[in-house]
């Protein structure tokens, strides 16, 4: 069997460099992979442009990045949780493109799938179409939109194998899947990292294929955005 | 002039059988709590559930089991997990039958902003474009002026457009609307004790009164 | 919760008439609506149309419609093992569109996720590109393909719930899937049909809100076609 | 000349260590039985799997559990299972590195031809199309000539095509050949006691042949 392994975070981000783009699984800060963005702000690379459906928030998640500068652009859909961002995004810091969440989800999917281009509904008739192709199908109207692709996707699952086959856990799930198959290198962090033969190969939500290198996480803090209980 | 859970409960009466319906953030969801418990629909959450339940006691708070406000929640007997993309497929390929959400402004096109203000607001669209763009039924809940009041129920909308002819219902807290085929809003009740004229000096778009407008029943 | 459960496969199928347009899940005969094809094959309803990746076999599966002259027009991408499908063809009795078996799956796919179109390099200088809009994206072409919709989608799954959530088993996963997604209404047979509650949210394959008819088969035959042993 | 087995044991020298690879039916098939213990390598097949393992026991066959060809199969420790969509976009998504596929006819282009014979034959293409698109490496395994002695490495295919400029590398009874990037086949191996004399005779297209040609090598 391939063994995809690696020691640890600081093995697996070892060759990330500045002005890369990277791919980050998590909706909110649900499901975002903590360690490689803790062993990513040990190395205080520059330059990032980073795909990621929200920005953290100020101390935690991409936020951290954020504080240390070390963004050159976002690529998100939702970032209304990080009074820093918004700051750097005012002074002209920071690049910004907002993507519709669905429209982010499928360019990534795309990526990963080798679908150059598709025809999708969302923002039609608003700023998000601007420069972009449209077209009638069935007297309704289109945006032609790309795929997007990574050099490297970092992405957190609950459970993984050596051979880098995933099972996620809750709405953790998120964009995690499709980013695992648009980076050129996918680094899974894993809650529990498991021998090959303890997932059942009927119930695996992301195949190895798409996992170069794969380790087990450790103190995974997962923050709540918002508590919200009942009484 | 209703409050938020006068609005929402109006809302809740649109809901039918069998219906799966997204809730945005704020009003929207908190029509869930006024759903007649004969109806069986299924909420979803874009970030990747089918069948939100309830939030969770204390003891039950998952940090990997949250709505796309970002709130703990739970999940019911007849819950699916998914991705995004899974989730906006179902989205953009019409499988959700209604969407609930709120606005800034509606034009009588029944154009909708709802996501930005320039030089002042730019937290992201997030999944409101795809829904608006894909849902069967789009239905509104917001005021029906600003705090300042100005009518946010407009010829055309004034900040960035979140989608254009979708928007096919609203409920404000004077009123319960529909967007006519050719444009204009169409006043189809008032809220108790709302005269039709106040409605049409707070609505700056055209409004359509045809005959007598209703009194909402609340049960 | 909303039950979706009818009582028998006939019920199932009461309202499919003459000249729809059918998906049917299955590879070979893996995951082929079995029941549902019996079922239709008692109302003997005329000049279909079949989306399904293979024709079955002259006594099994899809080969009973053909032999029945069910059948108006064949989508598929590999009809190889059906002697009558070849005479039909040959006779003109049959309109057959030959599409390679991953555009089969993503124009399925986009029919139930709301694209209308999408590029892919599947054809690309052979027949299949006859007529099809040509783009380049980064040095390479690729042809313009269009989302695949049906009236009916016969779906096959191992366990079901009546809520419609279904999870499938081993290879008769294959089309059945995105087959459930694009029908206009989706009927699932399943081996077994469980209370809601029974099975894990976490690992459903086929969300409920894709099928609108549920029902448990019996007596599968799951015929092989090439039992293939070693020694 | 090389026997099928031996086809296949020559191309099996061409897997790497950590590939995932798509075996196409009949030759491509047999490679599996020759790829050496040493290497670790993941099976892809396009009907829903990755990790392809030995055909099963009498008491192991699952109808539910088939390659691509129909025939029944085994998991092994590390194999997964997916839909027909995921198991394409591995494919188009170029995340499967080799594929092993038979051909009716190969140009000195690369253009292959292997599902249709006009009038005669209309199987379909199953996944060979997306399969010879979008792979990074294709090795075609066949018959230097057909039975009645034509050659099928031509100028240009004569039977419609599966794809264009897509093959890297031909492997036939008679010798191990590479598409040149302007065109024509660069012999690299001879099969044992076959000249380059006969293997020119052999191919209608543009033989290209530099300096010493070795014979191929099985250990």
């Amino acid at each position: 069997m391939i063994d995809k392994t690696v020691k640890s975070a600081e093995d697996a981000v070892a060759d990330i460099q500045d002005g890369v783009t990277l791919m980050m699984g998590g909706f909110g800060l649900s499901g975002i992979p903590e360690n490689c963005i803790a062993a990513l702000l040990k190395k205080q690379i520059r330059n990032l442009t980073i795909v990621s459906n929200n920005a953290g928030v100020d101390d935690f998640g991409i936020g951290l990045f954020l504080k240390q500068g070390m963004v050159k652009k976002m690529i998100s859909s939702y970032v209304g949780e990080n009074e820093e961002f918004e700051r750097q995004l005012l002074q002209g810091e920071l690049e910004v493109e907002l993507i519709p969440q669905g429209t982010l989800a499928e360019r990534i999917r795309a990526g990963g799938a080798g679908i150059p281009a598709f025809f999708t509904p969302a923002g039609v008739g608003t700023e998000v179409a601007e420069g972009k192709e449209i077209r009638e199908f069935n007297g309704k109207l289109y945006l032609l939109e790309h795929a997007l692709h990574a050099d490297f996707a970092l992405v957190k699952a609950w459970k993984g194998d050596t051979a880098g086959n995933l099972i996620f856990k809750g709405t953790a799930r998120n964009f995690n899947p499709m980013m695992a198959a648009a980076g050129k290198i996918t680094i899974a962090e894993v809650e529990e990292l498991v021998p090959v033969g303890s997932l059942d190969p009927n119930l695996i939500h992301t195949p190895g294929i798409y996992i170069q290198r794969i380790f087990q996480g450790d103190r995974y803090e997962k923050r709540i955005e918002q508590r919200t209980v009942s009484v | 002039m209703l409050t938020k859970e006068q609005i929402a409960k109006r809302i809740a009466q649109e809901v039918e059988n069998g219906q799966y319906i997204n809730l945005g953030i704020g009003i929207p969801t908190l029509v869930a709590n006024y759903i007649p418990a004969h109806l069986e629909v299924v909420l979803q959450s874009e970030n990747g559930l089918l069948g939100v339940g309830p939030f969770p006691k204390e003891t039950e708070v998952d940090p990997d089991l949250i709505n796309a406000g970002k709130q703990t929640i739970t999940m019911l007997p007849d819950s699916a997990i998914f991705d995004s993309a899974q989730s906006f497929a179902m989205i953009r390929g019409g499988h959700v039958h209604l969407t609930i959400l709120g606005a800034m402004e509606v034009s009588e096109k029944g154009d909708i902003a709802n996501w930005k203000i320039p030089g002042k607001m730019v937290k992201g669209m997030g999944g409101a474009m795809d829904l608006v763009a894909s849902a069967k039924n789009i239905i509104v809940a917001m005021q029906h002026c600003s705090k300042d009041g100005q009518s946010k129920l407009l010829p055309t909308c004034s900040l960035p457009l979140t989608g254009i002819r979708c928007v096919k219902k609203i409920v404000t807290d004077l009123a319960v609307l529909e967007i006519a085929p050719n444009g204009g809003f169409i006043l189809k009740e008032r809220a108790p004790q709302v005269s039709v004229a106040e409605i049409k000096s707070k609505t700056a778009g055209k409004l359509i009164v045809l005959g007598e407008v209703p009194e909402m029943q609340f049960n």
